[in-house]
């Protein structure tokens, strides 16, 4: 009950006002609004909700809660080279999953980590929709195709 | 002059490379090398047919061709210009040779009504999908139709829900137009989830205008004048060409007030998803498009009563959409025409999995899944044995060999335990193991659920476990009656159609492979070989020659036995990585 | 209301048995008519209060509709026409157990230790259902979250069955929004924004999560072991005061008919447990009239000399909840409420300054305690302006359930306690003091005295009932000798949210408003003994306030003899400098602000 | 762009476009081009397809060929993607799979310049319906 400060930057007070007045402060938009903040940001960490929160005029509880409902938001940032493992079903019965232990021993770190030097993170996704290359691997924008795991090690250099 | 011969993998099984240059030699021998080239090519979806020829230009068709029919095929057909007869596909309904493929087209397998455009036309270009009777069939419902007269065409075709459980289409337009108010909603439904289905995204990045005309001509026969797309954010591609195809319709005036000069008006609006699964449960999507969490609410009331801002709203998925303006342009006699009695049209389905040809393919209803799978598919990957489909993602099941010859269509696919669902079809073979399959469709239900009620949210994760359990071997055959009784209940007792149906890919999966629950509850054994806890790793005494290579390979030190003698793995220590039998050149490391 | 018309009903069978009810009527109401208690744990409805919890998400109260594919909830399933319903088929009582079991698989099972023990509805079910053994447990992973102490409330979110009653009280009944389910699927809670702590949330301490939680979820601090040790410690002479509600409600805990009034059982038990004075909350509330009683008269001589600055219509400010939710939502209007301190805060402050000197007692050798039906009084008499010198005027809280707990573990046999007296001077009291506890009640007391300083006449009626009653939000003209008195009375903090922003927007045509957080006031307070969602709990309260302000002899608090003594021996007159010191206070904005770095 | 204001606008649209693409796969025809359509839905896109595209796109233009290349949805031969349909003046369409540049010239040159049929060709294994 203790009176809430956050501190932001006024540029990105300013950038947090200006996606929300596109969307003309509309609480119905949140989910939106939400999209074009972590594109900006790259991530909705406590002090952004916050801001988004009082300049709707909406409980940052209630952010929060749609924030941590949808995996597509994140409150960490993702790594330089964000790693994304298609754990659909044609990519899985292809042995995804092999592929996916891989990259977390190799980076020794687990799905939705960063590593310590901010270079990679890892998460798996749903179907991109391109089981024809199952197993598929995306890194940033680059798209692997037919990924085994003694591929792994290889690729990694690719960003060395 | 062409001789294409299929190069897919069933027909090269069966010689379709000695085939080939058994026609180049003849035509070496008669002078022809030059003038007539030999072409191996893809599959042509004729497997059972296969090996199969087809010359070019006359796109006469060989079928089942042997490499000692090359001499006939080159002898009468190239130089005399007289198909071979006996060689010609024989059309099942009458008996008759068939020879050109243009009169072919029974024997293909598919039909393209959703995709009728994908690939075909530039999916940025409005005019192009003008010029193939675009927007002819929202001119027509303006010009021609009242509401009444669409939702009675869109009825009787039969055309139903092709996002899972298949609600008649029309019948659901019926009712929300007859809910009264002032605003209504038309929303398509876009956050195609199923891990494997991409048919949506395939129509809206090849085809985005058809779902725009579609969702007008709903609006039209609804009493609505706004649309909107709940998209995944995850498909940046058709978030373009939609945004692209919006600007243009707008610009002819095809969307907006007062289209083609009627009074009717309509536009759309986009509402991106953020990556959660039940949203395609309609009072989830409904929810997340007002900005909350997509926790689904209690139907009734349905969203046709109560939908997006409690408004009467109309949902129905891409695909279903996509199907509509055919259906307004050919007319219902020509959909209902198509298909099974309870279940018109076609399907769109993704094959994937342990396939020949993945893809994206429509096929009329009441198709088998061995013509799906063993023609337009070419048959299992690597020529190893076909073991189950899955259909209907994670409210499906797994069909296998006793249902490959079922006419698959809406009724039939719950009766055989599994559903149409979105329409991805993962094909199965030896190697995986089902209850595995089973724990990898749970793991997704619990990452999915929402957690508004408890037997979904507590419940699948404790299916979840106990499937791991017992894929480590430690499962007892009283195990195997809770998870059913679990599954049940689960079923029986969720709020929302994910919870409802999220213990089908595990109850399907013990009616048809329970062999395969007991093996691994009583004799400890995977029989895929596919549970890395349940395989046992052994020194075959006769092949091992003590090269000490899988010893020095094996990364816990399991592994005992001097130079040139029998190796040893200490059971307690293996952690089951496979490096000893990746490593042993002598094939004396045994699996079991 | 409208008009008596012939409703729609339906008729269906339940359990073999026919009924006809309205159309609209859940199966669940329809049972429970018929007295088939179909078993509930996440539903709760409290009528005439227009609470009502029904997420449908517990799925304990299943039942078989013949022709349903599915089990259907009864708690938000409407009754169709010629419904065929079974509760208790094999079907039925085997999907409720599972469920049951599920439920129980993600519930920490320390209930032998567990402050809900004995009064937990989750327990309860669990004994209704007869669950011996919950199947797989030793492979079940159980969901834990962090816990959080605040001032008044504990959150242990691993006892949380995701019922989401507490949610909806925070926010769709008071608006306060602390609260929201977070998370997804087997994570999913309910938790402040970031899973951080309530006191950095835009919590009032209302306590109404806690009121409705039917687990240990969400429990009070407990501050009786202090008190224990305050009055074991000879050195300090311990001062109790206690609350106008909790007499109304204190029974219930012993097994008495909700509405029992045991104000003289309830004396016997604080002098037992060894307090050395025992007061009432009531003579603070009756020096609470005089003060804000004539900050009104001020405020409205002013404005009707014109001032359009003078802060009309007056808030009334007894309530630290509704305190806490406009310092937070409504900062801008913090000149508007009165400035008098709660009761709670004037007993302390008179029992540290004049009662203290009277028995020659240092204020650091004092020790005030409150009983109270309410747990945002814990987190005030918290706050650093309620202290001198960092001696706290109230030093511990409790809330009538602790109370509760206190007796019992001292070994006293409430039931059959003899009546007992208020000590004096600080425990004589007015009805008008009495009926603080209910909604409408201050605004009531202090127009009883107003009235009477407004138009130096007599009252010829002491009963108000335009302003008594469970609309949420009420009003009220009463006529001060031609003058009419517009009055507004809200309960709830979302209704008092309705009426603060009339006055934002300057179309407020009131001259007063009474706000208290709680849905009827302090008699259901987030302190009192839990209601399990049975409104007539709350309206029995209510009218054993009323009945004990019948039977004082003397109803308006200007008349109280020992209040009329203070202000002459100490305090002088009413908004004097002595009683403004000691008697009024001043608001913080705690609006959550951005700091802009450069 | 003109609004259509009627079922008449529409279908003016609709005849012009038509005109234009038939006269472009008309043999002989004065606006006869060979026509090169790119499957660049997302599954062709991450199997290569912008590449492809870019080179069809400069190496027709550099060796003198007057074409259109085009984008369009995804054909459904995921197993083959990326693929290229091609279409010489007078002719019928041809797909090809598993494009990538080097096969990409080799269409040019064989098939594109001389009308060899390119190995690799992916019959059309469905019933259009019009």
């Amino acid at each position: 009950m203790s009176s809430i400060k956050i501190e932001l930057r006024k540029e990105d007070v300013d950038k947090i006002n200006e996606i929300c007045d596109s969307f003309d402060n509309e609480p119905l938009e949140l989910i939106n609004i939400l999209h074009k903040t972590q594109e900006h940001f790259g991530y909705l960490p406590a002090e952004i909700q916050e801001a988004t929160a009082s300049k709707l005029n909406i409980p940052v509880a209630q952010v929060y809660g749609v924030v941590t409902f949808y995996s597509f938001f994140t409150m960490t940032p993702r790594g330089r080279h964000p790693i994304s493992i298609c754990m659909g079903t044609a990519c899985y019965v292809r042995g995804a999953e092999k592929v996916l232990d891989e990259f977390k021993k190799e980076l020794a770190i687990q799905v939705g980590q960063t590593t310590a030097d901010g270079k990679f993170s890892l998460s798996s996704l749903r179907c991109v929709g391109a089981c024809g290359l199952a197993p598929v691997v995306l890194i940033g924008e680059k798209t692997y195709g037919r990924v085994a795991p003694d591929d792994v090690q290889d690729i990694l250099k690719e960003y060395q | 002059m062409h001789l294409l011969v299929c190069g897919g993998t069933s027909c090269r099984a069966s010689e379709s490379a000695l085939i080939a240059e058994s026609l180049k030699r003849e035509l070496e021998e008669k002078g022809l090398g030059n003038e007539v080239q030999v072409v191996m090519t893809g599959c042509f979806g004729l497997c059972e047919k296969g090996p199969v020829v087809k010359v070019m230009p006359d796109n006469t068709f060989y079928v089942q061709v042997r490499p000692e029919d090359a001499a006939a095929i080159v002898a009468e057909h190239v130089i005399k210009g007289k198909p071979v007869q006996r060689l010609l596909y024989v059309n099942p309904s009458n008996g008759e040779h068939v020879s050109g493929s243009g009169q072919m087209g029974s024997f293909r397998k598919q039909i393209r009504i959703a995709l009728r455009n994908c690939g075909f036309i530039n999916p940025e270009n409005i005019d192009e999908y003008i010029a193939r009777e675009g927007y002819a069939a929202i001119g027509k419902c303006v010009t021609e139709y009242t509401a009444a007269d669409v939702i009675g065409i869109i009825k009787k075709s039969g055309l139903r829900g092709r996002g899972g459980a298949g609600f008649p289409t029309g019948l659901k337009w019926e009712i929300a137009s007859k809910n009264q108010s002032y605003q209504k909603y038309v929303v398509c439904n876009a956050d195609e989830g199923d891990p494997g289905a991409f048919m949506d995204r395939s129509v809206l990045e090849g085809d985005p205008h058809s779902v725009l005309e579609a969702m007008a001509i709903c609006g039209y026969a609804i009493g609505a004048s706004k649309g909107l797309i709940y998209i995944r954010a995850e498909y940046p591609l058709a978030i373009k060409r939609l945004k692209i195809a919006i600007t243009q319709a707008r610009e002819y005036g095809l969307l907006g007030n007062n289209i083609l000069g009627s009074d009717f008006s309509f536009d759309i609006d986009l509402r991106y998803g953020a990556g959660a699964f039940v949203c395609g449960e309609e009072t989830a999507l409904i929810h997340s498009m007002e900005g909350m969490r997509g926790e689904p609410t209690n139907k009734p009331p349905f969203p046709a009563e109560s939908g997006f801002m409690g408004k009467p709203s109309n949902v129905n998925n891409v695909e279903t959409f996509a199907s509509v303006p055919v259906i307004i342009n050919k007319g219902w006699e020509w959909f209902s025409s198509i298909g099974t009695e309870k279940s018109k049209g076609t399907k769109v389905f993704a094959l994937a999995g342990k396939i020949n040809n993945v893809g994206l393919i429509e096929v009329p209803m009441g198709i088998t899944l061995r013509e799906i799978i063993f023609e337009i598919g070419g048959g299992i990957k690597n020529g190893k044995r076909f073991k189950a489909v899955q259909t209907g993602g994670p409210s499906g099941g797994c069909l296998t060999e006793h249902h490959l010859d079922t006419p698959i269509d809406f009724d039939n696919l719950v009766a055989a335990g599994s559903m149409m669902g979105s329409g991805g079809m993962i094909v199965m073979d030896e190697d995986d193991c089902m209850v595995s399959i089973a724990k990898f469709f749970l793991e997704f239900t619990v990452e999915e659920s929402c957690g508004k009620c408890a037997p979904c949210r507590i419940g699948n994760k404790r299916i979840y476990e106990l499937l791991t359990h017992i894929t480590k071997g430690n499962g007892t055959l009283a195990d195997l009656d809770r998870l059913r009784n679990m599954c049940n209940v689960i079923k029986d007792t969720s709020l929302c159609g994910l919870g409802q149906t999220s213990p089908n890919p595990v109850l399907s999966t013990m009616d048809n492979f329970m062999d395969e629950y007991i093996a691994h509850v009583t004799d400890k054994r995977c029989p895929a070989g596919s549970c890395r806890d349940l395989m046992k790793y052994t020194i075959i005494e006769e092949k091992c020659v003590g090269c000490t290579a899988c010893a020095r390979g094996c990364p816990v030190n399991a592994i005992s036995g001097e130079r040139k003698e029998l190796h040893f793995i200490d059971q307690k220590k293996c952690i089951k990585c496979g490096a000893c039998f990746e490593r042993c050149k002598f094939s004396a490391v045994l699996i079991n | 209301m409208r008009g008596r018309m012939t409703m729609e009903t339906i008729k269906l069978t339940i359990d073999n048995k026919q009924i006809e009810v309205e159309k609209g009527t859940t199966i669940l109401s329809a049972a429970r008519r018929m007295g088939i208690d179909i078993p509930t744990l996440c539903h709760m409805k409290l009528e005439d209060l227009n609470i009502e919890n029904k997420p449908g998400g517990c799925r304990i109260c299943v039942v078989e509709v013949q022709g349903r594919r599915n089990l259907s909830p009864a708690c938000i399933t409407k009754c169709d026409e010629g419904a065929v319903v079974r509760t208790h088929t094999p079907r039925v009582m085997n999907a409720r157990r599972t469920v049951m079991e599920f439920i129980l698989s993600d519930h920490p099972k320390d209930c032998l230790i567990c402050p809900k023990s004995g009064n937990c509805d989750l327990q309860d079910m669990a004994i209704r259902l007869g669950i011996r053994e919950i199947p797989g447990q030793e492979i079940a992973e159980m969901s834990t979250y962090r816990k959080d102490t605040s001032p008044s409330i504990i959150r242990d979110p691993d006892k949380c069955i995701m019922c989401r009653r507490c949610e909806m009280m925070c926010n769709e009944v008071q608006t306060v929004g602390a609260l929201s389910a977070v998370n997804r699927g087997f994570m999913a809670v309910v938790a402040p924004a970031f899973e951080q702590n309530l006191e950095y949330s835009p919590c009032t301490y209302c306590g109404q999560c806690v009121a409705v939680c039917p687990t240990g979820a969400l429990t009070e601090v407990d501050h009786t072991g202090d008190v224990l040790r305050a009055i074991a410690d000879p050195s300090k002479t311990v001062v109790v005061q206690t609350a106008p509600a909790v007499r109304a409600a204190l029974g219930e805990e012993f097994g008495m008919k909700p509405g029992t009034l045991v104000t003289g059982k309830l004396v016997s038990a604080l002098k037992e447990l060894g307090f050395d004075y025992v007061f009432d909350t009531d003579f603070a509330a009756d020096l609470t009239i005089m003060e804000e009683g004539t900050e009104l008269l001020t405020r409205l001589g002013k404005f009707l000399n014109g001032d359009r600055d003078a802060n009309i219509p007056i808030l009334t400010s007894c309530c630290p909840g509704w305190v806490n939710f406009f310092e937070h939502n409504f900062p801008d209007l913090k000149d508007v409420p009165s400035t008098a301190k709660s009761p709670q805060q004037m007993f302390g402050a008179i029992a540290k300054s004049y009662f203290a000197e009277k028995i020659n007692v240092s204020r650091k050798d004092m020790v005030v305690v409150s009983i109270m039906p309410c747990l945002a009084k814990k987190y005030e008499s918290q706050r650093p302006e309620f202290s001198v010198d960092g001696n706290p005027d109230v030093d511990f809280s409790i809330s009538t359930r602790e109370l509760a707990h206190f007796i019992r573990q001292a070994n006293i046999d409430f039931n059959n306690l003899p009546d007992a007296d208020f000590d004096r001077p600080l425990g004589e009291s007015t009805g008008a003091g009495v009926i603080f506890g209910n909604t409408g009640g201050v605004i009531e007391a202090a127009v009883r005295t107003a009235y009477e300083l407004f138009t130096g006449k007599k009252l010829s009626r002491l009963d108000f009932d335009e302003l008594r009653g469970m609309e949420g939000v009420r009003q009220a003209t009463i006529d001060f000798d031609g003058f009419p008195l517009n009055i507004g009375i809200a309960h709830g903090l979302g209704n008092a949210r309705k009426l603060l922003d009339e006055v934002r927007a300057g179309r407020s045509k009131f001259h007063a408003i009474e706000v208290m957080a709680c849905p009827g006031g302090c008699i259901g307070g987030g302190g009192q003994p839990l209601h399990h969602g049975d409104s007539s709990i709350l309206k029995a309260r209510a009218r054993a306030i009323y009945e004990e302000d019948k039977n004082k002899p003397i109803r308006v608090s200007h008349e109280n003899p020992y209040i009329i003594q203070l202000y002459k021996e100490f305090l002088g007159e009413p908004n004097a400098e002595k009683a403004h010191h000691l008697l009024h206070t001043y608001y913080f904005d705690k609006k959550a602000k951005i700091i802009v770095k450069q | 762009m003109e609004k259509l204001k009627s079922l008449t606008d529409l279908e003016k649209v609709r005849a012009e476009t038509q005109a234009k693409l038939d006269l472009r796969a008309r043999a002989g025809s004065p606006e006869a081009v060979v026509q090169v359509r790119v499957a660049m839905a997302t599954c062709g896109i991450a199997s290569g397809a912008r590449p492809v595209m870019d080179f069809f796109v400069d190496e027709l233009d550099k060796r003198g060929i007057s074409a259109v290349v085009t984008q369009t949805g995804c054909m459904g031969y995921c197993y083959a993607e990326p693929t290229v349909e091609v279409q010489l003046p007078g002719q019928e369409p041809v797909v090809y799979g598993f494009v990538n540049t080097k096969r990409a010239d080799e269409i040019i040159e064989k098939y594109i310049r001389n009308g060899e049929l390119v190995e690799g060709i992916i019959p059309v294994n469905y019933e259009k319906i019009d």
